[in-house]
């Protein structure tokens, strides 16, 4: 059986235009980057300050000074770029990078992402989501359809949200979903599944 | 030309309850050397602003479990469950704010701009008691400008008259934490002779920094 | 990878009446040869956003001599009576700005900031009809971002993915200006194979970069 | 007989300190930099981009990419930095320089500069000079006293300012005056000039 997060990442990736910069949150959207083309001329941007991010480096090779959002060591592609965070969130948040995919806790009706903390609970910081969820052209949520069977895209969250702004598409192992002004569309039922298995996952309305 | 400082002098220069900026993300870039020695003189009641508090051991989380932070101003604080803790027990307080939304605040306050118009955070609960401006029909949030008493910065290369030159993703925070504080520190890995950094690598003119620490002994 | 494009094919990208930040420094790090293109194709009703307009025959000054320009936004046109005499003849509608709050309005459409809240200009012309908006205390005029159709920036070299770097004091407003328009088009003065220039000299990344003009044939 | 230009930027000069940024405008005051020791360790910024502005270049060594805020040939000194305009009025308007020395057109009681425009004659654009006003830590203005025996320091100005912030030194080839909260204090007289004839050459009152 296929893993749920190889799924959604090849789904994802699917998403993706050749020539275009991308930011991967860490976690299951950073898979993303493993199933896209080398020649499609695709530039990754590490938040921290590298655009041009390339794959984990040889052994023995690292640079203490060259890693990813999450701290892991990378490589950078030829034509990277070096910038600082000033620049990195300029690019952000001025509309410069084409697609962010990035992890969720919830997704309610009106598409609005919440994933950065759960009070009482869990309060990591927002990092750079919720410039990446603001800012970028298009942003794509790329999570697992529930959470031990509890449904993770909602009608209301009681989480705070990332970001007024509505997502522009939901990638889970079942199905893919793009908000609209009339509510959450089931684009997409993704192989080995159904549209009733994915509504009843759901814990809001999905139009058609 | 800069005098090198040597680690045992800044204690003199950041006394007990000193806001300071730290440069650095998850570590990366962090100036190590000078966080020691706060650590090491025993400093507290510290307000650091940072990306994030790293972990346990390294760059800013160095100085949480020394217990020398009393505030923290970062985006991020997940990996550092002694930030978490020391949060949860009221010893810390932590203002989260976004990333973008914290490099500009500083950058703000080095650049004489008085305050940040963002659009990151309208609608979730960093809105909450800022004030909200509407430009041109959009509305956004009116965030100020983040200064410091001490910045410490980490660089790849500073020269004798303290120009620095960063590297890859060791840059972050860096050169904007060094135009916002009234005294600049910088920990280079190299100090080279006047005209090894060229002039279009100076990333932070040596009129931004105040003292230079010299090489280990 | 860009398309390298022609001079020529610059009339098809800068319609008549579009607004074109141009960069440069009273001429100093400006794309002559684009400038050169719009003048041969005859463009007519641009609107400018530069710095200055140079001298007569240089950089923005030779739009200004050919009629091209009906609006100019900059810091400075004593250096060009041309301008002068069409701003009195009311051919040129003129905008002046501080230099420090026109690099700034070009930054806050670049990096999606809703404006500028600056001191500079209070208590001046520059304050009339703008909203002060008061920040712990401090007063501050909101300028606007300002936005373009596109953007014409001069640079020392390209590579082939649009990587921009600059060099000495002909970098000025280009580094600015490509994150502020629509369609970015770079004139360098070498374009290089990917790799040449290091990822810690690029100033422009070339994701801004839509396309670079060839070299001259 | 002394130039009155070189009288003023001798006079200017040695209020600069070693170690410190400097701004000088076009014109007569970046004569000044003359009078400045080179082992003083002085920094002159040009606002176009370039900290550590050097001399004229040798003939034929001229780079035409590194030129002052007037579009003339420079050098740069060692440990010099190239910057662009953002980070140039950063450093401005940030108070990061020390001191820049501007041309005036006229200096009302108050110290107040104006020297941008003359309104209906003369409307060259303000340029940096605003945010040179502004945000320095220190401005010097550098002007001869009288424009053909018309004083430049009124009462009142009909010409608009350059900054509603008070300059900190007006230094002409006649005297050196302060501005206060009670108005302009006559600091200095030039050798060859006294106080009478300074006071008849000004059109504000001037305390001792």
């Amino acid at each position: 059986m296929t893993d749920a997060r190889e799924v959604i990442a090849r789904r994802v990736a699917a998403e993706i235009r050749p020539g275009t910069l991308v930011n991967l949150g860490i976690g299951l959207p950073s898979l993303v980057a493993n199933y896209i083309p080398a020649d499609f001329g695709v530039f990754f941007q590490a938040e921290n300050g590298v655009i041009g991010m390339g794959a984990r480096p040889p052994e023995g090779m690292q640079d203490p000074d060259l890693t990813d959002a999450g701290g892991g060591f990378i490589t950078a592609v030829p034509g990277a770029a070096a910038i600082d965070s000033a620049m990195s969130f300029g690019l952000i948040r001025g509309g410069h990078i084409d697609v962010t995919v990035l992890g969720g806790l919830e997704v309610d009706e009106r598409g609005r992402l919440a994933n950065w903390m759960i009070p009482g609970k869990m309060v990591p910081g927002m990092g750079g989501a919720m410039d990446l969820v603001t800012g970028a052209r298009r942003v794509i949520v790329a999570m697992t359809h529930t959470n031990k069977d509890r449904p993770k895209i909602v009608a209301r969250t009681e989480l705070p949200l990332t970001s007024a702004r509505p997502v522009d598409l939901i990638v889970t192992e079942m199905a893919v979903l793009a908000p609209t002004p009339d509510g959450l569309r089931l684009l997409e039922v993704a192989p080995g599944h159904d549209a009733a298995q994915v509504r009843r996952a759901t814990g809001a309305a999905l139009s058609d | 030309m800069k005098q090198a400082i040597r680690a045992t002098e800044l204690a003199a220069l950041v006394p007990d309850g000193a806001t300071v900026m730290i440069g650095g993300f998850m570590g990366v870039g962090s100036p190590e050397r000078l966080i020691d020695a706060l650590v090491t003189c025993g400093r507290r009641g510290l307000t650091v602003i940072a990306n994030d508090s790293a972990v346990p051991g390294v760059g800013v989380g160095k100085l949480v479990t020394a217990g020398a932070v009393v505030r923290l101003v970062a985006s991020h604080i997940g990996l550092n469950p002694e930030t978490q803790a020391r949060m949860n027990a009221g010893e810390i307080a932590v203002e989260l704010v976004p990333q973008g939304t914290l490099v500009e605040r500083i950058r703000a306050a080095g650049v004489g701009l008085g305050g940040v118009l963002t659009p990151t955070g309208l609608g979730t609960p960093v809105e909450d008691g800022k004030p909200v401006i509407e430009v041109e029909g959009r509305r956004y949030l009116l965030e100020t400008p983040l200064r410091a008493d001490v910045a410490l910065i980490a660089a790849r290369r500073a020269d004798y008259v303290g120009n620095l030159e960063y590297f890859l993703t060791a840059q972050n925070f860096n050169p904007v934490m060094a135009m916002a504080a009234k005294l600049v520190i910088a920990e280079p890995e190299h100090i080279v002779p006047v005209g090894v950094i060229p002039p279009d690598a100076v990333r932070t003119p040596g009129a931004l920094v105040d003292h230079v620490l010299g090489r280990a002994t």
